[in-house]
């Protein structure tokens, strides 16, 4: 059975790009060390040996330039994919991304289309310090004219990755380092998975926990020790976080009527803030308990493995914060 | 180079239509009936001109906060551009982006922008692009001497070079960022110092000089067509308003006696006398040519007073592209 | 009475730069045109008059390199204020404010002191469209390191600029734009407000209105508006955004039972819903309604002013927010 | 210039000990004792050591993610150095940096730094501040050759010459950016070309002569000291072992012989010879300078092994200074 032949997360990433890429003459790439060398984590390995440098570009270390001729590219007709190493890095290309490709279209007045898709990786638990391990996606949420994706599990990288391709907006594709060796049955078809559509992966009826890219995985783990306490609880991996599949997580809110909503970034000001007031605006009548917000406290991310795995989130700060919320009456 | 008469007149009406969108405008916003900031082109009507008169139509530009200019030089049509600027449906963006945003994709006018220096990576996307689909499509990155002081300028400049690209850089050096002199925020004279940095050849003009300009941009941008890669080109040139607006804002950060020099020097007057010395044109021809651009100024300002302000249900369309792609 | 001079919110930033700037001969300005010309809103006029080119310096257009320069000078013992015209414009200064100014210190194990202060001017209504009108306070609050200040009126400006000018960290200064010629009586001797304490501008029994900055007063006028309607607002300005006056928020909350946020901001990701998730967190039980949040739509800031005064929240739709939340039982 | 021997073993031993910590800390990489990234600067010793030779312990430098070499050649601790590689709580950023942050603020050693080209203007505002207070202290921004193709690069280097500032722009060229060579990045060759874009003078130097560098060095330095602005040095020099870590991850990017040809210039070996050619050093004195650092290098590790992580209640502390300023 095809469906049975697995991948790793970064192979899928992989096998998304260079289907697209067989589909479609004008989806390129271009990033830092993405030719010969394939990318510092392996995602674009063998892409320019398949397509040739036209279409898998070297560039130099210029993130802004990066962006840019993305931006450039898509609106005058390509389809490019750039890559940007790091998603700290974002921080140095963010006029590109936040002033330009966001918002070309806006104040064109619609005379304009980007079908460019930003890659990256972001996360921590490498011990790689504060600058090149961080979640920033609540900074790029917040910007209309993005959309912005973060999968969890091959199959939604392969799916999603591909969605990010085909779609006629800026994307931003983050890929959590930490899950990039994470295998799974994977379809060798090109297959999407629509943007702005969350999943349930675990359904259950006393919690929801929704949470996304690496923190859905510590959700499963959280949810099977609950399980044996008795608490049977509901996951909700939105997997696209702009634009977010809401009626899902109210509709699972209404029926659990506790959730505790789990990011690996920094608590304050995450995008955990945005789903927990939505749920209590839109679901007010039918919480039993606040809804809680699993993240990391608030510093840098810290490079001692002594530190930063006190600081990531994990299993255990997800079913500790269930448990609370579920002792709330 | 020697150009046909046909090519000076076609030049002299960039730069008219530029002169008469740019003074309609500024009487306009001295009215008070422009909403927002304004950046006048008046006094470097060569520049643009010279330079998109070497252009097909499917070239593309990126500009600047100064935007106007380039889009009436890469054709930009009156009526839209006025309408924008008032903030009105009709307008190019449909009153979302006015003058800052100004753009006609269809004309590859990739924008003015709003932030500094933005504007040339974005070229070198376009830039990209037409190298890439090999139709012999050329990128002009439109910027000023204030503006290669910032990082994106450096990154496209550089970025261009490695990838051997398309595309002309087009220094518009009117010795000011805002009211700051350039002597204050760099050490060099001449902008075009920077281009061996890159490894590209790079040229200085007399930006009041249309056809200087102009030769200029022939060669640079015959040079990118042929797969020669990229170059720069500084013009030195000067505006005749201030920074924004008309007005100097009661603060003097340029002497009178300067401005004047420079305007002694305007590049469709000292052009219409080099063209009538030379036999090309008549008094008459430009009179005539005034007398029609003039009225479609007029039109293009009551067509733009005429028409509607978008309505708040506009807000939120255009932010994205509803479909998906095709495949 | 010295009580009673008034000065404009600019006037009242100059007064507390010029006042800092007697007092420590550390302290000096950097950015873009503010030296001859004073700034292109004037807030830093006659200050290069007066204090010299030495220490009121016209820089490049180079953000990064702006600040930069505030954190090297910084970290090596002056007490820089460096300025970035258009808040628009901290996304091209991105890295160095996010990943540099931040987290020096941490990175650093503590062995660094940046008491640099970036100021800025946020904020729509001048039809400058999408560029050139972003409230982004959201994307600075998510980022530890930093702290953040908006204030709304020029007695505020005056003390917490100068608080900003005398604290050790990096904080960002944030004036609204349309606030510039706001005129209020501001005294003579020169005072802080300490950063992380709000303010209770209007004390009510009925309702908490949240808003800082231009929403502030946008929130007074919806306040005598409702006074008429027989609903009496408690109006918060927490002034400094991170850290956030949490307990100010939390007590007024636990009072009134009902809470509305109004930001200027795009809605989805603002300051907003952190205040409404520790809101809902942390006042559950006193809550007879979900915290209503103010904000302006998903898109990007349009420049006709047809669509901009619509776009951006005023004392209208506060007062709609403040009647909704009054009638939900 | 000419220099005395005691220098010249000031030089030479920066160098070793640059070498030893080095070597050491890719042994205990390749041993899984620690944790994240670590980029080598073995093989580029002579450039971090005749530049820091040049400069006084009040004097600034900003670095790279490359920044032991910088660290050590400032004067850095080996234990402190060591402990923070291994993310305990007595090295230099408790445990909380590790390589790509170490710093030491009291050497003026402003931070390795994770992000390319940010070094540089955090090293111009050092110089400021510098110029400011007037004691005629200096700074000096290493950065890689890949680094000089980043917006912040160019920000640093245009502002430092437009503010005249006491800044030394010191270019550690290795041919590489990570995994891709500098010919696929930049169009030029040397990166020194760049200079004359922002009006400051620069010279190349070889990088594998440590002597060569240091005269460079001093020269700019002076210059700087003396009033006379921003310089820069371009540095040839290798890098011999990976991007990365010690080896190759299996890649090719580089050819045997490449390695094989820079390896011969060992910038402490020829060094060595040169010393003993002249008469200044025996080899004796040499096996006793080796053997002396590598006990400290070996006490560096054993106090880091030694040495307990910090705990979890130190992850919120240092984020903030909490006191506020003094006036
Ligand atoms: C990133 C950024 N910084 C600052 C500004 C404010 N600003 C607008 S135009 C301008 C001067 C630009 O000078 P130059 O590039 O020489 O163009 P000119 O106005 O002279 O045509 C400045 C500083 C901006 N729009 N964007
Ligand atoms: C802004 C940014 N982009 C990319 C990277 C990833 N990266 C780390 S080192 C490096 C190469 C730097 O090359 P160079 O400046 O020549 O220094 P070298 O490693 O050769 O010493 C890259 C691309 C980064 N850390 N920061
Ligand atoms: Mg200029
Ligand atoms: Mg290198």
């Amino acid at each position: 059975m095809s469906d049975e032949r697995k991948l790793t997360y970064a192979q899928a990433f992989n096998e998304a790009v260079s289907q697209m890429m067989e589909a479609d003459p004008d989806v390129f790439c271009a990033g830092e060390d993405i030719g010969a060398f394939g990318g510092v984590f392996g995602t674009f390995a063998g892409l320019q040996a398949k397509f040739g440098e036209k279409r898998v570009v070297d560039t130099p270390i210029s993130e802004q330039a990066i962006v840019g001729l993305g931006v450039g590219a898509s609106v005058t007709g390509l389809r490019p994919i750039v890559d940007l190493m790091f998603m700290d890095f974002i921080c140095v290309a963010f006029d590109q991304i936040v002033n330009q490709a966001a918002k070309l279209k806006y104040m064109f007045g619609g005379d304009a289309t980007l079908p460019m898709t930003i890659t990256t990786a972001g996360g921590g638990g490498l011990s790689a310090a504060a600058q090149h391990s961080q979640s920033l996606e609540a900074l790029l949420c917040h910007i209309p004219g993005l959309k912005v994706v973060m999968p969890s599990n091959p199959y939604d990288m392969k799916g999603l990755m591909i969605s990010c391709i085909k779609e006629n907006n800026p994307t931003v594709m983050i890929k959590h380092k930490r899950l990039l060796g994470m295998s799974a049955p994977v379809p060798t078809e090109a297959y999407g998975i629509p943007l702005g559509k969350g999943n349930i992966i675990r359904p259950g009826k006393d919690v929801t926990i929704v949470a996304y890219a690496r923190m859905a995985n510590e959700a499963i783990s959280a949810a099977k020790e609950l399980a044996e306490e008795g608490i049977d609880c509901e996951i909700i991996d939105p997997r696209t976080l702009q634009p977010l599949d809401t009626d899902l997580i109210i509709d699972s809110a209404k029926k659990t009527n506790r959730v505790v909503v789990a990011q690996e970034a920094v608590r304050f000001g995450g995008l955990g803030a945005e789903i927990a007031s939505q749920i209590q605006e839109l679901a007010f009548d039918y919480l039993d308990a606040p809804v809680s917000r699993i993240g990391a406290p608030f510093s840098p991310v810290p490079f001692s493995p002594a530190l930063e795995s006190q600081y990531i989130p994990d299993a255990k700060s997800i079913a500790k914060g269930v448990r609370d919320v579920m002792a709330r009456r | 180079m020697d150009f046909s008469s046909a090519k000076q007149f076609d030049l002299h009406r960039r730069m008219v239509r530029i002169r008469l969108f740019e003074e309609a405008a500024g009487r306009l916003a001295e009215a008070n009936k422009l909403p927002g900031f304004l950046h006048l082109y008046v006094g470097e009507e060569a520049v643009a001109s010279g330079v998109c008169g070497a252009l097909n139509d499917d070239d593309h530009i990126t500009s600047t906060h100064r935007g106007h200019g380039h889009l009436v030089a890469k054709g930009g049509d009156f009526n839209r551009m006025m309408a924008e600027l008032m903030g009105k449906s009709t307008g190019y963006c449909k009153g979302k982006g006015g003058s800052m945003h100004i753009s006609d994709t269809s004309l590859g006018m990739l924008g003015a922008n709003g932030i500094v220096g933005a504007g040339s990576p974005i070229a070198v996307g376009a830039a990209f692009a037409n190298k890439y689909r090999g139709r012999g499509q050329v990128a002009v990155a439109f910027f000023g001497d204030g503006s290669t002081n910032i990082g994106a300028f450096h990154e496209a400049a550089n970025m261009a070079c490695a990838l051997h690209l398309p595309i002309v850089f087009a220094c518009e050096n009117n010795e000011y960022g805002e009211f700051t002199p350039r002597d204050k925020t760099m050490a060099i004279t001449d902008v075009v110092d920077r281009a061996a940095g890159y490894g590209m050849p790079g040229v200085i003009v007399d930006g009041m000089d249309v056809i200087a300009v102009h030769e200029a941009a022939v060669e640079a941008v015959e040079r990118a067509r042929q797969g020669g890669g990229p170059s720069m080109i500084e013009a030195k040139t000067y505006r005749f308003y201030n920074h924004h607006g008309v007005q100097n804002l009661g603060l003097k950060y340029r002497s009178d006696e300067e401005v004047a020099v420079w305007k002694l020097r305007d590049p469709i007057f000292t052009f219409e006398d080099r063209m009538i010395e030379n036999g090309v044109a008549t008094r008459a021809n430009f009179d005539d040519i005034w007398a029609e651009l003039r009225a479609d100024i007029d039109n293009a300002i009551q067509f733009a007073e005429d028409s509607p302000y978008p309505t708040p249900d506009q807000i939120t369309v255009n932010v994205y592209t509803s479909m998906t792609g095709a495949n």
